[in-house]
């Protein structure tokens, strides 16, 4: 039943989003002066062009495929994600690590029964578990290579975990999910601490000269990538456990 | 200089430390009061004594310094007043000893407010204590009964309005004429008037509005009765006579120069038309407050609005801008000062024997409680301006200055309120004191020795004033003569006007008095002897009207004494009443609360507010 | 110097172990704050300030970098001792997730006023509100959810708007850091630039409890615990107010204190900032429940802080300081206040708890104490914030003028309902004798007594605050110039 | 010593002639009213009898009251200048004359009030209340002539009066006379305005507890009061003689008048009176002030 | 291109805001939500778009000669934790929600705390 203040609250809404694109439109035809939102700025101001060329620390510094440079990253989003804002991202696990920890504090400890799997789900659990398995390990070994990296491998081999409990196997207990979770977390940051001893500031990449393009190449990054990896996979499937009934 | 304001300050730390045993708290008042009138006393004729305090607050670019200096003016307020708290100091020892609760450290903190006000030299050191002495006397009227604070909080508002208004005031004089100091600001106000009459006007109309809810004059006339019924009594004795001067001190130190001497066009050749609206609100008051006065049947609401009057009779003093009226007004603070004190006192000491503060429920305490009698007489006597008191000397000349200054509607209210007040003094005395003894009061005592040696120095002080004026006046006009007035030292007994031959000597006045007492008391004796008989065997022809079923004080006609000259204004008092549209301010506020409480107890509209804010951005940028 | 991450990094570091050590999780956050608040006298005595901190070893544009100048510590001991101060509130044993979000929230607003880069600001602000979302819902009965839910939504859609604003900068500027911002806001064009500031400082406005934006404050004050309450007080709010200064004073404002250009989102601010202040006055006028009346207050105070800093005057913006540290001091001693009534009371309302005064006159005379400073009494530390914010205003344009009237009025309301709640406490009532222990009398009388001191002698203060206000004056030498050396 | 001789002997000559008026008085009411009316000297003989018989009194109010109004009116009549010279060499000022006839009201208000008896009281609030009425219209009236003459002393008002009836007050005032002579009337507690007193409704107001000696006095101080009030009448309009008896005639004339109004006129209520005060005498005089101020 | 790009993520951002606005189902304003969280996501990365780049990712020596054609990876990494925040957001605003069932057995927002049984 539509009662007339949802009508009027609709209304009222549609008015504030009109006026706001109005107002939007009117800023990005503007004629004054001075950089519009609509114009791109040239790429060579921006701060990106330093993180495509890898020549934050001297200006004139160039690389080759295979030499190494600042940051041996070949995927250079990886670069920008896990070395040069690296902060922003231990940042971003500890977002993720508060938000489940709250969602396993506030949600009703009500579990409900798995109902029993069908026999196909039953048959190929484990070999679809194997192979989510082997793409999240595949996505975040080489996250500096490929496109990918921690969490999403962290997501996909969480999906692995979800198989094994809707299938009621109990693959791992939840007990040592928080366990895993803590020590990835704790790892993380003690990585940077050891960079801020070892280098003189935090989370400073202390392993160089590896060449751009192969395996291990990209300093501390796979070893960040996979500690991410490990969290996230333990952090979303704790939530498959808050629902999952021995 | 500033130990007179650091003594205070420490007993009322020290009293609230000791705040359970009521002896000490209050024998440490009386010592800390007594201190400060010899201290003040000693301070007479140093007039450049001065203490400053340099902060580094930035205020205006300059650095701010908050200064005490001893200026005359504020001495003759200081010591007077010092003169009264003492007396009730004295008489709130005996009053207080069975109280529930103890105002003492807030009235010394009070007191500390007071002499910081006498004695500021910049503005900013009298706003801090105006509004120090704001909130803690609402502390001392509720004093922990909870009935008292609807009133309190009227007063609270009010006073705190007042303290904002004056604020408002302080900061454009500061940023206008580049000073806070007080003297110095009033001349380059007058400079200013011609630059910017605009704000010249609204600095002064600020100015007046702050002081005139303090000294409760015509629109802000209606605190006084709300807060005297409720407030512990010794403490409203000492409010409603000195507290209410605060509004009065800086309107004689600051405005009444300024106004003085502004070179704006005369009407009638009178005076400007400052001066006529000041005089207008005064007029006003005084007949409001007179009128009011009358209709009142709580003994504590009529004699608020018996100052609100007196306060109306300074202001015509003030609003005749001559010398003599400007004399008057402040010869008039001393002399309400001194009789609101005593009449405020003798309540006291009815309510703390009989408990009771309605008029019509009281009757006969005469002949239980002569000395309070005696001192209610003289302060009726005294208020309504009788000769051999002190109420007259300070009226005539208020109403000499009016009529030398041909401001004619002034006077005839002045007078209409004189008399008027007569009326509702009167209606007082019978009502409390003469009349039927009530059977409940059969067993009243006069107050104990504490209480009633106060109120014998204020009868005595009185007449003392009354006879001699020379007391008050020759401190005045030594006081105004060092401020740079043109004024001549006024002698003992005499006081004089601008009028030909218009000096009367009190002193005659009182032996004609004395004479015509002794050949009246002669023609008594030589009338036959009388005898004494109790009161209710006359009219009923010896029968006892208990055995009709209706104790004695039935025959007490004191419930609606003027009943028909209420019927006369009531019409009136009806239509306009600037009391009900503050009370309805305040209701509107309170009106409105629940409704924004319900916006954000169920804060469903979070969202939707948070966009509405957006486009407030959005559309401020298109309009403003 | 480059240690200063540390105060970021160990109390995240607690909040991984808090999971297992259920027990003593209250010692380890005694042990952090404490570690915190020391390093951070540390760092203040040792007198390197200004100075830059580039995390990750990369300069300043590109990389994400810290920076400590006075502005920076002064907030950062505020916040810390805060701290300290609301965890000697708790007394009964929580459970480990409460610590883990006290943890992050200690981390994250120390974050927010250390970091020098608006993405990892954004990044800060977000923590927070997960931190308080998960510590107002922490009693998890009906009132808590609530107000957790619907403060979550409002946070996250005022955040989508800070995001879209932080990718339009990166749009045009190409930068994220606040210097690099600061030196290369002025080639903006004016109306993209108002639209920039627009959607940053309506998402800023949700935290610093301004009027369209606050409707969260008053279900988050009163669905919390005590020790919650003064941690949104301490540190939430001061973190809000730091953010404010530093983005809208110097990020956004180019040299001029008015908030660059576009003199006309000075005046909406000026406009909701009196607006805040009246409508909260009235809100808390016949309101029983004493937390829901601070709450209304503490929005009051921040809408005159906020009305001081837009009016573009430096002296004003000293009067805004004042009101800050007046306020910081004063609610911290009404919550304990009201916390320690409403345990012996057994309700909130403020009626119940009338004679407790008597009982225990140190608490209701800090109470009393601390109701003057925040109405602006002389003799108290709020009177020279009204002082000056009052005394600029009225010298400005015809709004500012309105808005002093409205200021003043509002706090002659904020006078009636504060003595009337210190009066109830100082009434005769009949209250059976629990004991309350001595020692949480003390603190609020000492915080009373600073309020007192400053309030008398303001000199101490003054300095403090004109050394951060020249901060604010010249910010190309003082910020800019810390953090992008002269190329 | 001399003073108080002179004091003593002013004293005796207001009472007497007062009391002579009194007589004179009835003696012409009588005659309006078509019968003989007692002697003239009745008053004296009224009085001699009340002060020999034994009175009753309940309390020393009572007393102190009635000394008290004696003695106000009396030190009111001091100040009254009686052909040009007073008791004391003072200035009389007439400001100071209407506050002091106050005493002599606030004392006979106060022994009415102690006395306990409800009629007092009602005529005591109705004698107030006249009292605001006729105060107004009579102030207007000497303010305009205070205003007129530029001094507040009775004494210069009547000098300024001298030579012929021409320049008389009176005659150069005469609306201001008119308002004057109404508020006389309720002054004087005559006819039209003796709401207080009213014999018929409340047994003769605040007199009605008195006896003996006390009605004597309350006699004595209604002569002074008659004494003072028409010497100030004189002193204002007719330019307060030369020589004693004419001051004497002159205030018989003034008498005379009131006596010839108060024998025809009915009694006004008490509201009434106070609107009648002040709307006809009062905006007489206002007429009266405005042609004096331009 | 980058128009279409722009102006399909404001019009995503839009309908979520109407979402929230005007629903009053809270999983259906959680969902709003959602639907602006990937608004936004949308928008910021074509904030970073150039006309025919390639992706920032470095496969040869050739890749490294054509640097400025590739798309700029910051507002990639931006929308990398931004998507994480979206996902920390809608777990627990939905466990907060089941508990809101729970305790105002009612799932509508304006389902008041204090009063009793109000609200659908």
């Amino acid at each position: 039943m539509k009662d007339e203040t949802s009508v009027l609250v609709n209304i009222i809404a549609f008015l504030i989003l009109f006026v706001i694109g109005i107002y939007i439109y009117s800023v990005a035809i503007d004629t004054g002066a001075g950089i519009k939102i609509t114009d791109n700025i040239t790429p060579t101001m921006r701060v990106a062009d330093k993180y495509l060329n890898k020549n934050v620390l001297d200006d004139n510094s160039t690389y080759q495929w295979g030499g190494t440079a600042e940051d041996t990253a070949a995927n250079i989003v990886t670069s920008v994600v896990v070395d040069y804002r690296l902060f922003d991202t231990t940042l971003e696990v500890i977002v993720l690590f508060i938000t489940i920890l709250g969602f396993g504090f506030v949600i009703p400890k009500d579990k409900r029964k798995i109902i029993k799997p069908t026999t196909i789900l039953n048959r190929w659990a484990p070999i679809l578990m194997l192979l989510m398995l082997m793409i999240g390990g595949y996505t975040f070994i080489n996250g500096h290579l490929s496109p990918g990296g921690g969490f999403p491998a962290g997501a996909i081999i969480s999906t692995a975990i979800l198989t094994g409990v809707l299938t009621g196997r109990r693959t791992i207990s939840q007990k040592s999910l928080k366990i895993i979770e803590a020590i990835t977390g704790i790892s993380i940051f003690s990585i940077g601490i050891i960079s801020y001893f070892l280098t003189g500031s935090f989370f400073q990449n202390f392993i160089l000269n590896d060449k751009i393009g192969d395996l291990f190449s990209g300093g501390l990054i796979p070893i960040f990538y996979g500690l991410i990896a490990f969290k996230v996979a333990a952090e979303l499937s704790n939530i498959y456990f808050e629902f999952y009934e021995e | 200089m500033v130990e007179i304001l650091l003594v205070p300050l420490i007993t009322a730390f020290i009293s609230d430390i000791f705040i359970k045993n009521k002896r000490l708290v209050w024998f440490l008042f009386l010592i800390s009061n007594g201190y400060i009138l010899y201290k003040l006393y000693s301070l007479y004729g140093k007039w450049d004594l001065t203490y400053i305090l340099n902060t580094d607050y930035q205020i205006f670019g300059a650095k701010l310094s908050l200064g005490l200096s001893n200026n005359p003016l504020g001495w003759y307020f200081a010591f007077f007043s010092a003169v009264v708290t003492l007396v009730i100091a004295i008489f709130s020892i005996g009053f207080n000893t069975n109280s529930k609760g103890n105002v003492a450290p807030i009235w010394m903190l009070i007191i500390f407010a007071n002499l910081g006000i006498f004695y500021a030299a910049d503005w900013i050191t009298f706003f801090m204590m105006w509004e120090l002495m704001g909130w803690t006397s609402f502390f001392a009227i509720t004093n922990g009964n909870t009935k008292a604070l609807d009133g309190a909080k009227y007063y609270l508002a009010l006073s705190l309005l007042g303290g904002s208004s004056m604020l408002i005031a302080i900061l454009l004089l500061g940023a206008y004429t580049k000073t806070f100091i007080i003297i110095t600001s009033a001349y380059r106000l007058i400079q200013l008037f011609n630059l910017a009459e605009g704000v010249f006007t609204t600095i002064l109309l600020l100015f007046i509005m702050a002081f005139f809810i303090k000294s409760a004059i015509f629109p802000f006339y209606m605190w006084p009765s709300k807060v005297y019924a409720v407030g512990p009594e010794d403490y409203i004795a000492f409010m409603s006579s000195v507290m209410i001067k605060y509004g009065i001190y800086p309107m004689a130190i600051f405005i009444v120069p300024v106004i003085g001497n502004l070179q704006l066009p005369k009407i009638f050749n009178a005076g400007n038309w400052m001066q006529y609206f000041i005089g207008y609100l005064g007029a006003l008051s005084a007949v409001v407050g007179t009128l009011l006065a009358m209709f009142q049947t709580d003994m504590k609401k009529l004699f608020a609005y018996s100052s609100v009057a007196n306060m109306g009779y300074i202001l015509l003093g003030f609003a005749s801008m001559s010398i003599v009226g400007f004399e008057g007004s402040l010869f008039h603070v001393v002399n309400h000062i001194v009789l609101k004190a005593a009449i405020f006192l003798s309540l006291a000491a009815v309510v703390y024997r009989t408990g009771e503060s309605e008029m019509h429920k009281l009757g006969g305490l005469v002949y239980k409680m002569p000395i309070t009698f005696l001192t209610f007489l003289f302060g009726i006597i005294a208020a309504a301006g009788i000769p051999p008191l002190n109420g007259f000397g300070s009226k005539w000349m208020i109403i000499q200055a009016l009529m030398e200054k041909k401001m004619v509607v002034l006077v005839i209210s002045m007078v209409f309120a004189s008399t008027g007040a007569f009326m509702y003094l009167f209606r007082a005395l019978v009502s409390i004191f003469l009349g039927q003894l009530p059977e409940r009061y059969k067993d009243v005592k006069e107050v104990p020795y504490t209480m009633s040696i106060p109120m014998i120095i204020m009868m005595g002080l009185m007449l003392l004033i009354g006879v001699v004026p020379g007391v008050v006046m020759k401190p005045l006009t030594i006081a105004l003569d060092a401020l740079g007035y043109k004024v001549d030292i006024a002698t003992w007994t005499t006081l004089s006007s601008s009028f030909k031959n218009a000096t009367i000597d009190l002193k005659i006045v009182f032996y004609m008095f004395a004479m015509g007492i002794v050949v009246a008391a002669l023609m008594y004796l030589f009338g036959n002897k009388s005898e004494t008989i109790p009161q209710h065997d006359n009219y009923t022809a010896g029968e006892n009207p208990i055995e009709w079923g209706v104790d004695a004080d039935k025959f007490n006609y004191s419930y609606s004494f003027y009943q028909p000259f209420k019927e006369m204004f009531d019409p009136l008092f009806e239509r306009i009443s600037i009391d009900r549209f503050f009370s309805s301010i305040g209701k509107n506020f309170e009106y409105i609360s629940p409704t924004i409480q319900g916006l954000y107890k169920r804060g469903e509209g979070a969202v939707l507010l948070f966009s509405i804010g957006v486009l407030l951005f959005i559309l401020g940028g298109w309009i403003l | 110097m480059n240690s200063i991450v540390f105060l970021v990094v160990i109390p995240i570091i607690a909040a991984f172990l808090s999971l297992f050590l259920g027990k003593v999780n209250k010692l380890i956050a005694y042990i952090v704050t404490i570690f915190n608040l020391s390093f951070s006298i540390v760092v203040l005595v040792s007198g390197k300030i200004p100075f830059n901190v580039a995390i990750g070893g990369w300069r300043a544009p590109y990389g994400i970098n810290f920076v400590v100048s006075d502005i920076t510590i002064f907030f950062l001991l505020l916040i810390n001792v805060a701290a300290v101060l609301s965890l000697t509130t708790i007394k009964e044993h929580m459970e480990y997730q409460f610590y883990a979000f006290y943890f992050i929230l200690l981390a994250a607003t120390n974050g927010m006023v250390l970091t020098g880069d608006i993405f990892n600001f954004y990044l800060f602000t977000e923590l927070t509100t997960f931190a308080i979302g998960g510590l107002v819902a922490y009693k998890r009965d009906r009132l808590a959810t609530g107000a957790s839910l619907k403060y979550l939504i409002l946070s996250s859609t005022a955040s989508t708007f800070s995001l879209a604003a932080i990718g339009l900068i990166y749009k045009t500027l190409g930068t994220l850091n606040f210097a690099d911002i600061a030196s290369k806001i002025s080639n903006l064009n004016k109306a993209s630039l108002s639209l920039i500031l627009i959607l940053f400082i309506s998402s800023m406005l949700v935290e610093l409890k301004i009027f369209p934006f606050n409707i969260w404050v008053v279900k988050a004050y009163d669905a919390s615990i005590p020790a919650v309450n003064l941690f949104l007080h301490g540190m939430v709010s001061t973190a809000g107010v730091y953010g404010a200064i530093r983005i809208l004073l110097m990020v956004f404002s180019k040299n001029s204190i008015m908030l660059s250009q576009s003199s006309n989102i000075a005046n909406i601010l000026i406009l909701l900032a009196f607006i805040t202040v009246i409508i909260s006055e009235i809100g808390a006028l016949t309101e029983k429940n004493l937390i829901k009346v601070l709450a209304f207050s503490s929005m009051a105070q921040l809408g005159i802080f906020l009305f001081g800093i837009s009016l573009g005057n430096y002296e004003a913006l000293k009067g805004a300081f004042y009101i800050v540290i007046s306020n910081y001091f004063a609610k911290f001693v009404m919550f304990i206040v009201a916390k320690n009534y409403s345990v012996i009371a057994g309700s909130r309302n403020y009626e119940d708890m009338k004679g407790l005064g008597r009982k225990y006159p140190g608490l209701a005379i800090a109470f009393t104490i601390s109701a003057l400073s925040l109405m602006g009494m002389p003799f108290f530390a709020g009177f020279w914030g009204k002082l000056s914010i009052v005394g600029n205003a009225l010298l400005m344009d015809k709004i500012a003028i309105i808005g002093v009237i409205i200021i003043l009025i509002s706090s002659v309301i904020e006078g009636v309902y504060y003595l009337r709640i210190s009066h109830t406490f100082f009434s005769d009532g009949n209250i059976q004798d629990t004991k309350l222990s001595r020692i949480n009398c003390v603190l609020p009388i000492i915080l009373a007594a600073v309020i007192l001191i400053i309030g008398i002698y303001p000199n101490s203060i003054e300095n403090i605050i004109w050394t951060m206000i020249n901060e604010i004056q010249n910010t190309p030498e003082k910020y800019i110039q810390v953090i992008l050396p002269l190329k | 010593m001399i003073a108080a001789i002179r004091v003593f002997g002013y004293s005796l000559f207001a009472i007497f002639i007062g009391l002579l008026f009194m007589g004179i008085g009835r003696k012409i009411i009588a005659r309006i009213q078509l019968r003989l009316g007692p002697p003239f000297y009745q008053a004296f003989l009224d009085v001699g009898k009340l002060f020999a018989r034994k009175s009753i009194t309940h309390n020393f109010v009572m007393d102190l009251g009635m000394i008290m109004s004696l003695a106000g009116l009396l030190s009111t009549m001091l100040f009254v200048p009686v052909a040009g010279h007073m008791a004391i060499k003072t200035s009389s000022n007439l400001i100071l004359i209407i506050y002091l006839m106050a005493i002599g009201h606030l004392g006979m208000a106060m022994a009415a009030a102690a006395s306990g008896n409800p009629n007092a009281t009602i005529g005591v609030s109705r004698a107030l209340t006249m009292m605001l009425g006729y105060e107004i219209p009579f102030f207007t009236v000497m303010l305009g002539l205070i205003i007129f003459n530029g001094t507040s002393s009775l004494e210069l008002i009547a000098q300024s009066q001298a030579g012929g009836i021409l320049n008389w007050n009176m005659v150069k005032f005469p609306l201001g006379f008119l308002a004057a002579e109404i508020a006389l009337q309720a002054i004087m507690g005559e006819k039209p305005f003796d709401a207080m007193v009213a014999p018929a409704e409340i047994a003769s107001g605040p007199m009605v507890e008195l006896g003996g000696k006390y009605l004597g006095l309350a006699f004595l101080t209604h002569a002074v009061s008659i004494f003072v009030e028409t010497g100030i009448m004189v002193n204002l309009f007719m330019g307060g003689a030369s020589n004693v008896f004419t001051f004497v005639l002159k205030q018989f004339e003034i008498y005379l008048i009131t006596i010839l109004i108060e024998a025809v006129f009915p009694r006004f209520r008490i509201e009434q009176a106070v609107k009648f005060l002040w709307t006809v005498p009062m905006s007489i005089a206002v007429v009266q002030l405005a042609i004096i101020l331009l | 291109m980058t128009q279409v790009f722009i102006l399909s993520s404001l019009s995503l951002m839009f309908i979520g805001l109407y979402g929230v606005l005007t629903r009053k189902n809270l999983l259906k304003i959680i969902i709003a939500l959602n639907i602006i969280e990937t608004g936004i996501n949308l928008l910021l990365v074509s904030f970073g778009y150039i006309d025919h780049g390639i992706t920032p990712i470095l496969t040869s020596q050739e890749s490294i000669l054509n640097l400025n054609k590739m798309v700029d990876p910051v507002p990639q990494a931006i929308v990398l934790t931004s998507i994480v925040i979206g996902l920390g957001t809608t777990a627990f605003a939905l466990a907060l929600a089941i508990r809101y069932k729970i305790t105002h057995n009612s799932i509508s927002i304006n389902a008041s705390e204090e009063e009793e049984g109000r609200g659908i």
